[in-house]
């Protein structure tokens, strides 16, 4: 356990050498090189614990939960609603203000819908501060992953809502010069990334949130790149909901995050209805369980809950202070080193402060599958595309870009490999210089 | 004391065959009454709880003069409702909240005894000490009890007419 | 591999053996005795394979999927692919047919709002087919688990369509004599069990697909309990969609699968909006691609789809027959040893014809969970509760029960001990005889 | 053959380089003219080709006089459509079939030739033989194709005026 001084110097050769040594995966070759995985925005890589706590679980525990009389059942509901706990500490929140969903897309999605069918009167009266009117504002912003976009489209189309947007600069950053103007108070809801997944750009909440709260609307914050890279308290942000996905943050594939307000959790109607979320049901209607499980159909991803307490165990362990300062170091190399290979450009901040280790560039003349195809064939594994953010890279002038992202366990040999693969890259494919 | 044992004491096997309370009572319309519907959503059992209060004597907490219930449930539901109904009929309000609070420590106390004192006020809910190591019956022990306080508010909100 | 022939018989005592081996966690102890796992109702234990297919994965591959330029990304899509054409091939559909989904309840869901979303006039032409009109009836069973009761009971309410059910019978099975009457050609959807999970009764399938399809009524199948235990062959029986769960065939938790029809899916209007589902997206509006990638949002459970390939491949070496008839001797056993205990009442058929191993049962003056409480102090693993099933329990006269279920490794011995100890339980509590 | 130079051979690179065809064509509204606008879903790169038949003067299947193409995509993408301009331009219709089927053939076949005769008949683009062994490159390959394919189709149900 670190200090918060020790923290504020990032992790150490030593320390990071550990944690390095933590993941099994990171000792694979690719096309005959040591693999350098810089693709840490799309996936995490999975730590020992995180593996071995699923295949424990399997071996030992492994029983339906919140069902059963027998042992096995009642020690997986108490693996289960740990993991709630474990989770809900690492983000400042309390344990039922946290609902399981299978990623951070399902999670937004649910509030979406949730708005929906309170729109539609479900949910009785305490669901009626959801529902919306036509004409009512939906507002998102131009650095959005199609997670917390294309969930507001539709609710619009659902609903007459309407959608607006606080546009990017020409930084990456969102342009809260006119904030106000596109706030207003017909605002209901405020969709906002907490750091986007092209730019890095972390964004300033607190005049958002301000400004969404003195309008009435409720701010659904998208968490994926945040949580698993810097300290996330969601109480003192003053949020409403907030997304994550668990495969992002060292966790499992197939789990994400919700988080909701208490009261807020209480008032939505439930989304996706069956077994375990509800308490009475006759063949013609049905009364709902309270939060969280009001909103947890069905037989929950429980291995993976337990996997990702195992992972923010990790963090928390680690401690996230000390992880993004790890981070910011790394980032700082990276942009020097984009910012020296001629004919590169990178879209969004050029220094580390207030930005992720998710750097998204363009290189002229090569077209970001060709620059990902032969970093890979150095083993080096960067992401290629639109990386599920249209608009952004439209607004900053191109269709898509390559985009190499750190993590906890990325080295300054990492990034040294690629930067220096990715100068010869434009050479390969015979562009002029 | 087998695992299993800790949890069907004998006293609580009694009070679940021969229950106290079991029945709702009539509460004519004069009265501070309240009735309230709980269900353990994890297995789906209800019970109704029905209470009717009396202004105190002496100014004081009105007192809880009579309770009835009626509902679906296992042993320990039904055991702590009857052990229950035994424990608050005559005592007033506050001195039913203490009970509640008292009963409520004993099920987050995983299993562990309370002391001497508080256990003595439960009278035969100290029994229900075990429960406490099977966290899913603590649903069931508390059914009865969330019914209470819920139709003891109610009472208090209609108030003596 | 068994021939058809000896899969005719069961898998016989040495394959048993072998199979059963293949559990670790049987080999577990539950206070103090050997661990009788009698809830693959609820939720299967997992062969080795499985475990290791998910863990190896981890440690191998993982990266997300149908985005990457980078090897790692290569084989992890070809794996979530080979999983899809695996379990694809287990229920006799096309791979493009199967939609990944987190459970069977998410499934069903997703049909529903599917239909939901075309009744608000989204997906265009196509799918106007699937709106609904005020007055439109909507047909459930009496027999169905919440899962497959309550997304449509929500449905309705969102739209004005009428909600419809098939009654079942004393002895737990549908009551097809009214099938006609109940399924009119204001009919759309019908949703029907395969199998269900409180009685145990196969559906007869063939006359409620003709006569859903004769009035113009689309077939929701919730094969959630067939698929583990009986070869299903989804194109054979007609049905437009399905819903089945990972976590019930062996599979990882955090898994579910829906078959959909290829033209119906073609039509359907997505529901789960976010990353990698879309063609292209501006601020304004966006197009989706085809399916399945069109219901399959964000980043999906990848790891969990492999482990659910190991699955369907296990019970595809055995052979879904053999593993049928195996579970059809041992279902035998159970209801003629329940028989011959006093004051025991089997809700459901009492012969193991069209019947599968789930047996739920009442102890006269016992209420379900003090018998699973008592069981489980001998090491014995039963479900007790509503088992997300309120309706037919009411139907049957109880409010819940208790319900033993087997599976693919559970003995002839397992039995015996389970019914021994549940011989006891009535004096256990003091019960007349 | 390094695995890379397998994907990008010298005259892949040259077609992305040296592009055939790009640019759209004129059509007047006398002429069979198709245009199809395709998006790879999983880059979000886009083509649009537009095209022109002209009834074969033998009364056989329609010839296709011309075609162009515009749009965002990586080197395989546009080395295959200025490859494909090539092959196709002056071909009748049912000529241009046979060919696009070969070279789907040749990107399902996992980067072993489909034989000299076949592959001959594709002329540089048997060079995109590597990309099979690329399964997430497939789609660049084949996104001019399925372009082709769509407009020629609208083309032929347009008919000749
Ligand atoms: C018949 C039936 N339908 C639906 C379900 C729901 O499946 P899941 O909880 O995996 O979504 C179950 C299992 O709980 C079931 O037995
Ligand atoms: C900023 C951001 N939001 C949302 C998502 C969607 O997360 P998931 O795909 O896990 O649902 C991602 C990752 O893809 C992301 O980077
Ligand atoms: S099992 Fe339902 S109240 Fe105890
Ligand atoms: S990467 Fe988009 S077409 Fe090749």
């Amino acid at each position: 356990m670190s200090t918060t001084a020790e923290q504020a110097t990032g992790l150490g050769a030593q320390e990071l050498a550990r944690v390095r040594a933590d993941f099994p995966i990171l000792t694979r070759q690719v096309n005959g090189k040591d693999l350098v995985y810089l693709d840490w925005g799309a996936t995490s890589q999975k730590p020992e614990c995180v593996i071995d706590a699923e295949q424990d679980f399997y071996l030992t525990t492994n029983a339906a939960v919140h069902r059963g009389a027998h042992a096995l059942a009642e020690e997986a509901t108490a693996a289960f609603e740990d993991a709630r706990a474990v989770v809900a500490r690492l983000v400042g929140v309390d344990d039922d203000e946290i609902v399981w969903t299978s990623n951070a897309t399902a999670a937004i999605n649910l509030v979406a819908y949730g708005i929906s069918n309170a729109t539609a009167g479900r949910g009785g009266a305490e669901a009626a501060r959801f529902a919306l009117a036509p004409g009512d504002e939906l507002v998102v912003t131009e650095l959005e992953h199609h997670a917390n976009l294309v969930p507001w489209q539709e609710l619009a189309a659902r609903t007459g809502a309407v959608l607006r947007f606080i546009p990017a600069t020409d930084e990456g950053r969102l342009d809260l010069s006119v904030l106000d103007e596109v706030v207003t108070d017909r605002a209901r809801v405020v969709a906002v990334t907490h750091a986007s997944n092209v730019t890095g750009a972390v964004t300033d909440l607190a005049p958002i949130v301000a400004r969404a709260h003195a309008v009435g609307a409720i701010v659904v914050l998208d968490a994926c790149q945040s949580v698993p890279n810097m300290p996330v308290d969601l109480h003192a942000l003053d949020v409403d909901f907030a997304a994550f996905s668990g495969h992002k943050m060292l966790g499992p594939t197939g789990i994400g995050v919700l988080y909701g307000r208490r009261e807020l959790l209480a008032a939505l109607p439930p989304v996706t209805t069956g077994g375990s979320m509800v308490e009475i049901v006759t063949m013609e209607t049905t009364t709902y369980a309270a939060p969280p499980q009001k909103f947890e159909a069905g037989t929950q991803m429980v291995a993976q809950t337990v996997g990702l307490r195992a992972a923010a165990q990790f963090l928390d362990d680690l401690g996230m202070a000390g992880v993004a300062e790890q981070e910011r170091v790394l980032t700082q190399q990276l942009l020097d080193g984009l910012a020296a290979i001629p004919h590169v450009r990178v879209l969004g901040p050029l220094t580390a402060t207030d930005r992720l280790g998710v750097v998204a560039f363009e290189v002229a003349g090569v077209h970001p599958h060709d620059v990902g195809q032969v970093l890979d064939a150095d083993g080096i594994a960067v992401r290629v595309g639109h990386h599920c953010a249209q608009p952004i890279h439209r607004r900053l002038g191109v269709a898509s870009s390559t985009r190499a992202s750190v993590g906890i366990a990325t080295t300054p040999q990492d990034i040294e490999t690629f930067l220096h693969a990715l100068a010869g890259v434009r050479a390969y494919f015979g562009v002029e210089d | 004391m087998s695992h299993l044992e800790q949890l069907y004491q004998q006293v609580i096997l009694d009070h679940a065959r021969e229950r106290h309370g079991e029945g709702l009572i009539e509460v004519d319309g004069a009265a501070m009454a309240g009735e309230s519907f709980q269900v353990n959503p994890t297995c789906g059992d209800e019970v109704t709880l029905r209470l009717r209060l009396a202004p105190s004597p002496d100014g004081g907490a009105p007192v809880l003069e009579d309770l009835g219930w009626e509902g679906v449930g296992c042993s320990i539901s039904r055991a702590s409702l009857s052990i229950l109904t035994d424990l608050v009929v005559g005592k007033d309000v506050r001195e039913v909240d203490g009970l509640a609070e008292d009963f409520r420590a004993l099920m987050g106390n995983r299993g562990v005894s309370l002391g001497d004192e508080r256990e003595d006020r439960l009278e035969d809910g100290a029994a229900l000490v075990g429960v406490a190591k099977f966290p899913a019956r603590i649903k069931c022990a508390l059914l009865g009890w969330m019914a209470l306080r819920d139709a003891t508010a109610k009472a208090l909100v209609i108030g003596p007419s």
